[in-house]
């Protein structure tokens, strides 16, 4: 079970915000912290500049379909002065965008159009928001979880590859 | 007509200067012949040496451990579909190969086997060398730009830029090499092939030596040249598979793709040919002065049969050590009826009157098959230059010592 | 050694050197202009050679046809052929073009008149043998300073080429 | 195929040199079926000649939708599916999705099993380095270092075979520890490959550290600084080229590579000449790291006490490892069922590829070529 994560950090944003820090928890002795959508963006910053998470390693999301705010976006950052990781979490709801934090680390350029090409969140400010892996012109986010598995769009497979079929 | 066939076989001159023009074709089929199998040679030799060198086994299944893989790949390109892509400038495209082999066979004129075993003595025998095989860059160009596509055009650029370069050093080089031939009795030097190698006759050493390190190192710009000029490695960035697929024949297939193919060797061996007549002495045995005597040219002489006989001994000890297995019969016989050939070939040269005719040639192929070596022996070592390294090595290194060493010769030249 | 068929290799030659010069300015593809202009150089190379001049001859391959011609298609490989294809070919000054046609030629009518004398008949082709020497020792002796000049202007021509490359930063 | 122009709007193009000639900038499109992209990687170049004013890298060609797989298996089942990522580096995918699950299962394999474990995942780092510098020295155009390296790395699937029975797609590893014991005559196996790959490394060395063009063509090629390595989220070999000393095997030790002693190989300049250094001194540290493991390996179980059904508790866990090429992480979500809820891999070859167009630009074409070798991707872990 998760329990509690007491360090100087958590004190100090929890200080700062208040409420919007809505869990910081250690589990299986990785920290993470949830955080409300509208100061996420903000707490990047403040990690990056003056927390030396200087080091982006993944952005990724997860989708609760039957949640109000089905989407889970994860940052994983990494600290090479504190030799420490961190998770960061937030929730956002279906078509809600989020602030790109390609400014902060450029590393997320990548990691944020898979995230868009996967789930179909939205970042503003992203230099060049467009699908990465699937094929551009493609419907539909391949890993929410409303997508079948052998789901594909057909439409894209006739035009493009002149099959009935990729299956 | 037997008169007129005859009356070259006493002459003491090429067929093309005593003007005997049913002979002068005779040499020229010969020659053209020669080549072509001496490609075909090669490009069996290259793959089993590179295979070697790279500890793999190279062609093994056509013919007796690969002897027939040449064959099998000139039928393979000729019978391919030939593609000339749409979007392609036909004309230009189609004519780009032949100008390519044109320029690489049209050389074979002037290189003189040995002192009355060539086509013709042009007396400004290495300019046209040098200026004939300097057309080949055309077809290169040409090539590269009637493809209609990037690849190929950035090669051909390239190419174009390079063998331009490449050039100007191996000018100077040879120039410095011409100087030497001016140091005779008569004070006046010679361009004619034969001429440069009479020269290193009368002055009894090898121009590779002359002035030493001077010499040595007009040769060495030169060999660096030649590699950069055929577009081999390190030098092949024209055609640097990693970089541009093919670079200027990316688009060619088949027998066209071939015919570039047969004149990129051509070539290798007609530059080689040059460096051999310009500095190691020609068709001229090695020791002619301190190994003189009826006894060294007897030995000299009967070095062509025992090379032969040695080659067969080789192909013999193939035939001894292949698989017993029945599957393999043929390919046994294949071998030992090649062998045979060989020893046929070794004693034949063992006649005197034979012998003493095909000594130069002899001398001069050899000298020549090292070169070959030394080309598939970079290629197996070296990784590829940058352009711009390349440019630099040919601009600001080759050309400045070659002038160097061109002045160091004329200096010499007068004060010794 | 009478050459072989003088007289057909003479007109063969000229002929080609023509046509290249006519392709060169009626083709429409540059490049296709240059190849015919390459053609026009070899054939001359082979005039130079029957007028007993190898030396020149080798000079006009290596030079004009293997350098020079590889710089003009390097040059135009690089501008869009497309563009030049859309160009007017001719301009309109068929005025000026007659003039200095019809001047030319009276030019060359003119010296097949009068100037019989510069030319002297039947006189003995030189030597094949030591023509390269003849050839040197004329530009390094008898003509040395005219040919120290044009080397000069080369010099100028490369140190524009330079400043004009430099310029650009 | 959309125009290849249309990709690279968006970036910031320098000027390209004005000249008389004005030439216009040339688009060429670099594969995804080129002889040097490794794979189907394909690279938009925006050339000024050969300079290299821009790229764009347009990838996905091999993508099989492993984490969509993933939420379909079970925890189980889902294990040999992560050997087709980095093909190159099998083990070292099923060392980091096990050592995953088992965090969130809470349990932890036995010492004997760790050790093969690491044995392995050295050995694995070592082909993978080979078979990098094979290639990487073949599109630099040295032919011979790649016939040389295929041959070494032989021996090292050999081993893999007679372990496991397979030689590229191992799935050697099981969620708990290892499947299989070591076979007959493993521990002699293994130091005869200690004895005879070092002066194999020598002779790679050999021909291609102290050859001037490979000096030439590697150096100041391709340079990337310890910040932009960090920002851009560069790892691996690429950040310690870099001058960082940073390693997880020794920053956030995983398995047992905490009781071993090894360096972290580091270069200065960050530049193609010095990450060829940095992965050849690896090889010679997995090397130690193998020594020590072989001598030190103790007896007993391989496997841990793991439910029949394995459902771990509700909760989430980021686990990576220090890949061949890389962080290799893999965060994986439980609701508490058999099957994972969420699998995300975060592959290095995929982070790594971004930095291509930094390190190219203003570069040339050839270097290109070098930068995506000494990137060392794969595509199958790029793409997934």
């Amino acid at each position: 079970m998760p329990v509690p994560w007491e360090s100087s950090l958590v004190t100090q944003l929890k200080a700062q915000y208040g409420s919007g820090i809505r869990e910081a928890n250690t589990y299986l002795g990785q920290n993470y912290l949830v955080l409300d959508p509208s100061i996420t963006h903000e707490i990047l910053e403040i990690l990056h500049e003056e927390e030396e998470f200087e080091y982006c390693v993944d952005i990724t999301a997860v989708h609760y379909p039957k949640r109000e705010k089905p989407f889970d976006l994860i940052w994983i950052l990494y600290s090479f002065a504190k030799n420490q990781r961190l998770r960061v979490k937030t929730m956002l709801a279906d078509g809600e965008s989020f602030p790109s934090s390609v400014a902060i680390w450029p590393t997320a350029n990548w990691l944020e159009r898979e995230v868009y090409d996967m789930f179909g969140i939205k970042f503003d400010g992203h230099p060049d928001l467009k699908r990465i892996l699937m094929p551009d012109g493609w419907k539909g986010h391949p890993l929410r979880k409303d997508y079948g598995i052998v789901q594909q769009d057909t439409e894209w497979v006739q035009v493009n590859l002149g099959i009935e079929s990729g299956q | 007509m037997l008169d007129y066939v005859t009356s070259y076989l006493g002459m003491n001159t090429t067929p093309g200067q005593a003007g005997n023009v049913f002979w002068a074709l005779i040499y020229i089929l010969v020659v053209f012949a020669g080549v072509s199998v001496a490609v075909m040679a090669m490009n069996w030799l290259e793959r089993k040496a590179l295979a070697h060198f790279q500890i793999r086994l190279g062609p093994m299944r056509v013919g007796p451990h690969g002897l027939l893989q040449p064959i099998a790949d000139a039928v393979k390109l000729m019978t391919k579909e030939d593609i000339i892509p749409a979007e392609a400038d036909a004309f230009v495209f189609w004519i780009a190969p032949l100008i390519i082999l044109c320029a690489s066979f049209t050389v074979y004129i002037v290189i003189p086997f040995g002192p009355t075993h060539a086509i013709t003595d042009l007396n400004i025998g290495v300019l046209f060398m040098l200026g004939v095989s300097s057309l080949s860059v055309l077809g290169v160009v040409m090539a590269g730009w009637a493809s209609n596509s990037h690849y190929p055009l950035l090669g051909a650029l390239r190419s174009s830029a390079q063998m331009i370069s490449y050039e100007v050093a191996m000018g100077m080089a040879v120039v410095s090499a011409i100087l030497m031939t001016s140091l005779n009795k008569t004070g006046t030097g010679t361009l004619s092939m034969i001429g440069i190698v009479e020269a290193q006759q009368q002055q009894q050493i090898w121009f590779l030596f002359k002035f030493f390190p001077f010499g040595f190192i007009a040769f060495a710009i030169f060999a660096i040249a030649m590699v950069a000029e055929t577009n081999r490695a390190p030098f092949d960035l024209p055609e640097a598979e990693s970089e541009l697929t093919a670079g200027f024949h990316t688009e060619y297939s088949g027998l066209r793709w071939s015919l570039f193919m047969l004149g990129e060797y051509a070539a290798m061996i007609a530059v080689s040919s040059i460096a051999v007549t310009l500095w190691l002495g020609g068709w001229l045995r090695p020791f002619p002065n301190t190994l003189t005597g009826a006894t060294w040219d007897l030995v000299f002489s009967l070095l062509p049969g025992f090379t032969f006989l040695g080659l067969a001994l080789i192909a013999f000890i193939g035939v001894i050590r292949m698989p017993k297995h029945p599957y393999f019969r043929i390919q046994t016989m294949g071998l030992a009826g090649f062998a045979v050939v060989l020893g046929i070939i070794g004693l034949v040269l063992f006649i005197p009157p034979v012998r003493d005719r095909i000594q130069d040639i002899f001398w001069f192929v050899a000298k020549v098959a090292v070169f070959m070596y030394l080309y598939i022996w970079y290629r197996a070592t070296f990784p590829r230059y940058r352009f711009d390294q390349l440019m630099r090595v040919g601009w600001k290194v080759l050309l400045p010592v070659a002038i160097g060493v061109l002045i160091m010769t004329a200096i010499l030249g007068v004060v010794l | 050694m009478a050459p072989v068929a003088t007289g057909f290799f003479f007109y063969f030659l000229s002929g080609l050197t023509l046509l290249g010069g006519i392709l060169v300015i009626t083709q429409k593809n540059p490049v296709h202009s240059a190849l015919a202009l390459i053609l026009g150089l070899l054939s001359q190379a082979g005039l130079y050679l029957m007028l007993y001049a190898p030396f020149v001859a080798g000079v006009q391959i290596i030079l004009y046809a293997g350098g020079i011609m590889v710089l003009f298609l390097f040059v135009i490989m690089l501008v869009s052929i497309e563009r030049t294809q859309r160009e007017e070919q001719f301009n309109k000054l068929w005025l000026v073009g007659l003039l200095s046609a019809g001047a030319l030629g009276a030019l060359f009518v003119l010296v097949y008149a009068k100037g019989t004398g510069l030319f002297p008949e039947g006189a003995a082709p030189p030597a094949e043998s030591n023509n390269t020497q003849q050839v040197g020792q004329l530009l390094y002796g008898q003509y040395m300073f005219s040919f120290e000049i044009a080397s000069l202007l080369l010099l100028v021509a490369i140190i524009g080429a330079v400043v004009m490359a430099k310029r650009r930063t | 195929m959309a125009d290849p122009t249309t990709y690279l709007s968006h970036l910031e193009l320098g000027e390209p040199d004005k000249t008389f000639l004005d030439s216009s900038e040339l688009i060429i499109n670099m594969g995804p079926q080129h002889p040097a992209t490794h794979g189907v990687l394909r690279v938009i170049l925006k050339l000024d000649g050969e300079k290299v004013l821009g790229t764009e890298c347009v990838i996905g060609y091999l993508h099989r939708g492993v984490e969509k797989i993933a939420e379909h298996r079970t925890y189980t089942m889902f294990n040999p599916y992560v050997d087709r990522m980095d093909y190159v580096a099998a083990v070292s995918n099923g060392l980091g999705y096990c050592e995953a699950v088992e965090k969130l299962l809470n349990i932890e394999a036995p010492p004997r099993a760790k050790y093969i474990r690491v044995i392995l995942t050295e050995l694995n780092r070592i082909a993978s380095h080979q078979l990098w510098l094979g290639t990487h020295a073949l599109d630099i155009g040295a032919m011979t270092p790649l016939f040389y390296t295929f041959r070494d790395r032989e021996e090292i699937l050999k081993i893999f075979e007679k372990y496991c029975g397979a030689r590229l797609t191992t799935h050697a590893f099981r969620i708990g520890g290892c499947q299989y014991e070591t076979y007959e005559g493993f521990e002699q196996d293994v130091k005869k490959f200690l004895d005879f790959v070092p002066p194999r490394i020598d002779e790679y060395e050999e021909l291609l550290t102290t050859n001037r063009i490979w000096v030439e063509r590697t150096r100041e090629v391709g340079k990337i600084s310890a910040a932009d390595c960090k920002a851009l989220g560069v790892t691996g070999p690429v950040l310690r080229a870099s001058g960082v000393k940073w390693d997880i095997r020794k920053a956030l030790p995983y398995a047992n590579y905490s009781e071993f002693d090894f360096d972290i190989p580091t270069g200065a300049n960050g530049d193609t000449f010095d990450r060829y250094m940095v992965r050849m001194q690896e090889m010679r540290q997995s090397l130690r790291i193998i020594r020590q493991a072989v001598e030190r390996i103790p007896e007993g179980p391989i496997m841990a006490k793991v439910p029949k059904v394995m459902k771990p508790p509700v909760g989430e866990v980021y686990h990576s490892i220090e890949a061949p090429k890389g962080e290799l992480g893999y965060f994986i979500v439980s609701d508490g069922s058999t099957q994972p809820y969420r699998v995300r891999v975060r592959p290095p070859s995929f982070v790594n590829l971004q930095a291509l167009d930094i390190m190219v630009r203003g570069q040339l074409v050839a270097d290109v070529i070098a930068v995506i070798g000494t990137l060392d991707i794969v595509l199958g872990e790029v793409d997934r």
